[in-house]
């Protein structure tokens, strides 16, 4: 099809598929009038079954539990995919940036720039950390926590310049974790088996509503979720970093 | 009032998603995408999904950019 | 009110939709389709709201709080999320790798599977 | 005890794969090849094992599990659930049989990028088990995205090459808006029910006359999944993705992924809309027939005009596709059991095609038929592995597939369609001739070679790529390694042997009829009775006339496929070829692989099926 004929049959297929939404919408009770029973009932009970402030970390990681477990491998698989697409191929180097000035030498970082790094990243660490744990009590978790931690490592990159990245990336222990991470969510799921009962229950004793520590496996899977993530994300990242900075084809464009 | 709200935010999600897909540039897109996964947090914040704005937020306004910004060096590089 | 909620749903998703069949650069296209995955998340979120409720997380609540809003679709539209981001990031790294070794990211120029 | 024991495997079957991807993604930095590779065949090998005793254990009454023990209370479902019935869990044992053979295929095969390759077919895998078993929409929405996801970067390995890359962007994009319009599908349905289980959803729509709402969220959910199954119009990423990816992934794509999308458009459509007031039925299957003869036979006809061995294998998936939604799209028992004989029967066969063409593309370095003609000699085995696929795929007795077109055809004819044997017959000859053509010439060295191209029209026929990335080869004569010999011969054997079986048929439409029981199936969900249901003794036709007569028609297929490849190759036709090739030129051109286009096909499908469904329904 040319652009023209394209846009042209685009226009008459989306006003039909638009009355078709329109349809389904309209089928829809009015926003906001109505919560399905089977939410209420959440609401209602899960702080007394589960021992969490956060009902969405409830449904997360326990009645719907399962969900998340390929969640997790979504994002696992998403990122060795990404991998494996940008892994350097046949007809590739990793060489580092040359210097273009020589003579110039790069400049050592400034201390107040690492010292603000290092700061600014600790304060992201913390919150990452504090996100993760806190997932069963208020909104966050694991996930929200991974990613943030994962950032942390790249502010401290921004103090710094590549060539250190390059040797202090942590590369087999970002993969370990992402691996431990995922690994961990099945094992706490193989947990339940093991004590006699159905995969993924609940084994250990749900705590005091309001702790931290509270809710039963919720915690220990937000933290193996939060190790995926945030090994997945920071992989994530170095690999979209290498191909900028360092990967290059021998023979350029084909 | 919490309803008002709502429409602003809704509004705002609209226009800048609009916005989003007509900035052919990707670079300056990116600044757009950024601005419009702030206004999707702040609906879902404003519709009390507090776990899904914080996700919004970490992915729409820091990881997507973040991506998009990288994707873009890389495809500058490569044309020098 | 009604209106403009899932007025919003069926825009975001054709605006979308709209941006990836016209796009002209790959990049621009991964976050059209991001826009178009976001109807879905907003779609969720206006099912499982109610009015004048409140968040579903009971912890320094006032006496009488009134309803709360649907956790469950704020479950899967966290999930959503996720799956969203993953795959917009996929279809960034074949877009890196596209202009690498394809020289173009023009989708109308892509022509590789068929010549 | 007992019932404890064997529902224990549901969890497991998708634990295995999942805790030995997640080993292999992370430390594979750790582990020498030869571990990784072992301890990637050896997860595969043992979730086959655990599904094929799902579904032996099945067999009868449905298996049910509660994750994290939340049974319904009440009425109310609270947790997710898996049930299981012998049709679910075979599809799911057929991935396994395949993940195992593509692995020891790519044993010596490629590069596997430490692991990664191996880590993402075993997620492949666990994505493929959940998507049989689960009982819950959401969950089924996750499913078709953990799937899709580990698909894209498999079909985008080869990433050197513009091909494959071009070929994952089409697919990632489609696959990506199916799985949002699936999604807001699930939202409709909880909005209307409030649950995402399927059986309580069908519970809540039974008796009901279906509103705009509920025929919306039909054609969302059905259209989302009919873009991963590849039917016409969702199809046209199909060719582009499966022409490109590694051989090993095209084995998973050709054998499960598709039939994955059919198998959820058939269970959402059992479970949740077949309950509808209004007697829904007959006029749903119309739908469904019309969709499955258009996507039969243009996936034929496009096979036939393809010179490129993996996009031809392709259109052929494709097609087979078409006339498992005509055997589905039926709407009875024995319709889903031809369909389900079928897709095991056809999916070994179509495997074994695309390993063989592997094989000749590792040893040729070449996938185009025309610069093939001639250079089979040395490639015996495999020659008589791709005719043998070939004539499976037109259902050649006493493979398995025949008994399932037999099957097929009594199925249509229950239903007063009998000239639904006519179409079947056309596109499985069409597209098993178009094979047979490609086998004589690469191991015949008849034909035309490539100075005089039959098709003029337009150039469909995309590059060629070397899969072996960065391992130089030594000669290109050298022996082909075993490990790539027998995995396609010995899914060939499978599919002799489960022909051979006595019984299949019987089974099979036992499985089909459980799987289609709404109200038996939600009853055993929901617990609203407490004994297991009692079989309902199944009807099945297969008297000796009958296979008599389909053994017969089976060779008339096969016998009619070499002639279209005869027909092909014989110089004489030249005339008849070239005016076939400009009468089907438009359609070619259809198939731009742009991207653009496909996405709006997409959109105009989804209307056209919401508009379908609104007629059907309503």
């Amino acid at each position: 099809m040319s652009r023209r004929a394209r846009l042209m049959f685009f226009a008459v297929a989306a006003a039909a598929l638009a009355v078709t939404l329109g349809v389904g919408l309209a089928g829809l009770p009015s926003f906001g009038s109505q919560v399905s029973a089977y939410a209420r009932m959440l609401n209602e009970v899960s702080g007394r079954q589960r021992h969490v402030t956060d009902v969405v970390s409830a449904i997360t990681f326990d009645y719907r539990g399962i969900d998340t477990l390929f969640e997790e491998f979504i994002l696992l698989g998403a990122v060795t995919g990404i991998s494996v697409l940008l892994r350097p191929l046949s007809d590739e180097t990793r060489q580092l940036p040359e210097d273009k000035a020589p003579d110039r030498g790069i400049p050592p970082p400034s201390p107040a720039v690492w010292l603000l790094a290092v700061f600014l990243s600790s304060l992201l660490v913390l919150t990452g950390l504090e996100t993760v744990t806190h997932g069963t009590l208020t909104p966050g978790g694991g996930f929200q926590g991974g990613v943030i931690l994962a950032s942390a490592l790249y502010v401290v990159y921004l103090g710094t310049n590549y060539r250190t990245v390059e040797r202090y990336q942590p590369d087999a222990l970002l993969e370990s974790s992402d691996g431990v991470g995922a690994f961990g969510y099945v094992f706490i799921g193989l947990l339940g088996l093991m004590a006699g009962d159905v995969f993924l229950t609940n084994v250990v004793g749900l705590g005091v509503t309001g702790n931290p520590i509270s809710g039963g496996i919720i915690p220990l899977l937000n933290l193996t979720v939060g190790l995926e993530v945030a090994g997945g994300f920071a992989i994530l990242a170095s690999e979209f970093l290498d191909q900028t900075a360092v990967i290059r084809t021998k023979t350029g464009p084909r | 009032m919490s309803e008002v709200i709502i429409a602003v935010a809704l509004i705002w999600v609209a226009a800048s998603g609009t916005a989003v897909v007509l900035t052919r540039d990707p670079l300056r897109q990116a600044f757009v995408a950024g601005f419009f996964g702030l206004g999707l947090a702040f609906l879902y914040l404003s519709m009390q999904a507090g776990d899904v704005a914080l996700s919004q937020i970490v992915v729409g306004a820091i990881a997507l950019p973040l991506i998009v910004l990288l994707a873009m060096a890389k495809v500058r590089k490569d044309r020098e | 009110m009604s209106v403009l909620a899932y007025g919003v749903v069926a825009w975001l998703f054709l605006v979308g939709i709209y941006g990836v069949v016209t796009s002209r650069n790959l990049i621009h296209l991964v976050v059209c389709v991001s826009v178009a995955q976001s109807a879905t998340d907003v779609l969720l979120l206006e099912i499982g709201y109610r009015n004048g409720g409140h968040a579903p997380v009971f912890v320094d609540l006032p006496a009488h709080p009134g309803p709360a809003v649907d956790a469950v679709m704020q479950a899967l539209a966290l999930t959503d999320v996720v799956v969203g981001a993953a795959v917009t990031a996929l279809l960034m790294a074949l877009a890196v790798q596209v202009h690498k070794r394809a020289g173009t990211l023009d989708p109308d120029e892509l022509r590789a599977t068929r010549e | 005890m007992g019932l404890v024991s064997t529902s224990v495997l549901l969890p497991i079957s998708v634990a295995v794969p999942l805790g030995g991807a997640a080993l292999l993604a992370g430390f594979s930095w750790l582990l020498p090849r030869r571990a990784r590779d072992l301890i990637a065949i050896a997860v595969a090998l043992a979730t086959t094992a655990l599904t094929l005793s799902l579904v032996a254990a099945s067999a009868g009454h449905p298996m049910i599990y509660w994750f994290s023990g939340w049974r319904p209370s009440a009425g109310m479902v609270i947790g997710i659930d898996y049930a299981a019935g012998p049709l679910g869990a075979g599809m799911a044992s057929l991935a396994g049989v395949l993940a195992s053979a593509a692995l020891v295929y790519s044993w010596r095969y490629f590069d596997s990028a430490r692991g990664r390759h191996h880590a993402l077919v075993l997620i492949f895998l666990a994505a493929s088990v959940d998507f049989c078993l689960t009982g819950d929409l959401f969950n089924l929405f996750v499913a078709f995205e953990l799937v899709a996801v580990t698909a894209f970067a498999l079909t985008g390995y080869n990433a050197g090459h513009p091909g494959p890359l071009q070929g994952a962007i089409n697919f990632a994009v489609t696959n990506s808006l199916g799985g949002m319009t699936v999604l807001m599908g699930v939202g409709f349905l909880y909005a209307r029910t409030g649950s995402l289980n399927l059986a309580q959803i069908g519970q809540a729509l039974a008796g009901r006359h279906a509103d705009g709402l509920v025929v919306v969220a039909f054609a969302l959910l059905t259209g989302g999944f009919l873009v991963k199954a590849a039917v016409v119009p969702f199809h046209f990423w199909l060719p582009d993705a499966y022409g490109s990816a590694p051989t090993p992934v095209c084995v998973l794509f050709a054998g499960v992924m598709s039939e994955l999308g059919l198998f959820a458009v058939i269970r959402v459509w059992d479970t949740v809309f077949s309950g509808l007031a209004g007697g829904v039925g007959p006029r749903m299957r119309a739908v469904l027939l019309g969709f499955g003869i258009l996507t039969a036979v243009v996936g034929a006809v496009m096979a036939l005009a393809q010179t490129h061995l993996k996009r031809m294998l392709a259109f052929v998936t494709m097609s087979h596709l078409g006339i498992y939604l005509i055997g589905a799209g039926l709407l009875t028992p024995l319709g889903l059991a031809g369909a389900s004989l079928l897709v095991i029967g056809d999916g070994l066969a179509k495997s074994a095609l695309f390993l063989g063409v592997g094989v000749v593309q590792h040893q040729r370095a070449s996938v185009s038929e025309l610069k093939l003609r001639g250079q089979g000699r040395g490639l015996a085995v495999t020659g008589v592995t791709i005719v043998l696929g070939a004539l499976v795929l037109a259902d050649l007795p006493p493979f398995v597939s025949s008994a399932g077109h037999a099957l097929l055809v009594d199925a249509a004819d229950e239903v007063g369609l009998p000239w639904m044997e006519l179409v079947i017959a056309l596109s499985v000859i069409l597209s098993s001739g178009a094979v047979l053509r490609a086998a004589g010439r690469i191991w015949l060295g008849w034909g035309a070679s490539e100075s005089s191209r039959p098709d003029t029209g337009t150039a469909d026929d995309p590059g060629e790529e070397n899969e072996d990335d960065g391992r130089p080869r030594s000669g290109r004569r050298e022996r082909v390694p075993l490990t790539m010999v027998l995995p396609p011969l010995a899914l060939l054997a499978i599919g002799l042997g489960l022909g051979l079986t006595s019984g299949i048929e019987e089974h099979a439409v036992a499985a089909a009829a459980a799987f289609s029981d709404r109200t038996s199936y939600a009853a055993g969900v929901l617990g609203t009775h407490g004994s297991p249901i009692p079989p309902r003794g199944p009807a099945v036709p297969a008297s000796p006339e009958l296979s008599a007569g389909g053994v017969l028609t089976d060779l008339g297929q096969v016998l009619a496929a070499l002639g279209v490849a005869a027909l092909a190759l014989n110089p004489r036709a030249a005339g008849l070829r070239r005016a076939l090739a400009a009468g089907t030129g438009w359609l070619r051109r259809l198939h731009s692989g742009l991207v653009g286009d496909q996405v709006t096909w997409l959109v105009a499908g989804l209307a056209l099926l919401a508009a379908l469904g609104e007629a059907a329904l309503h």
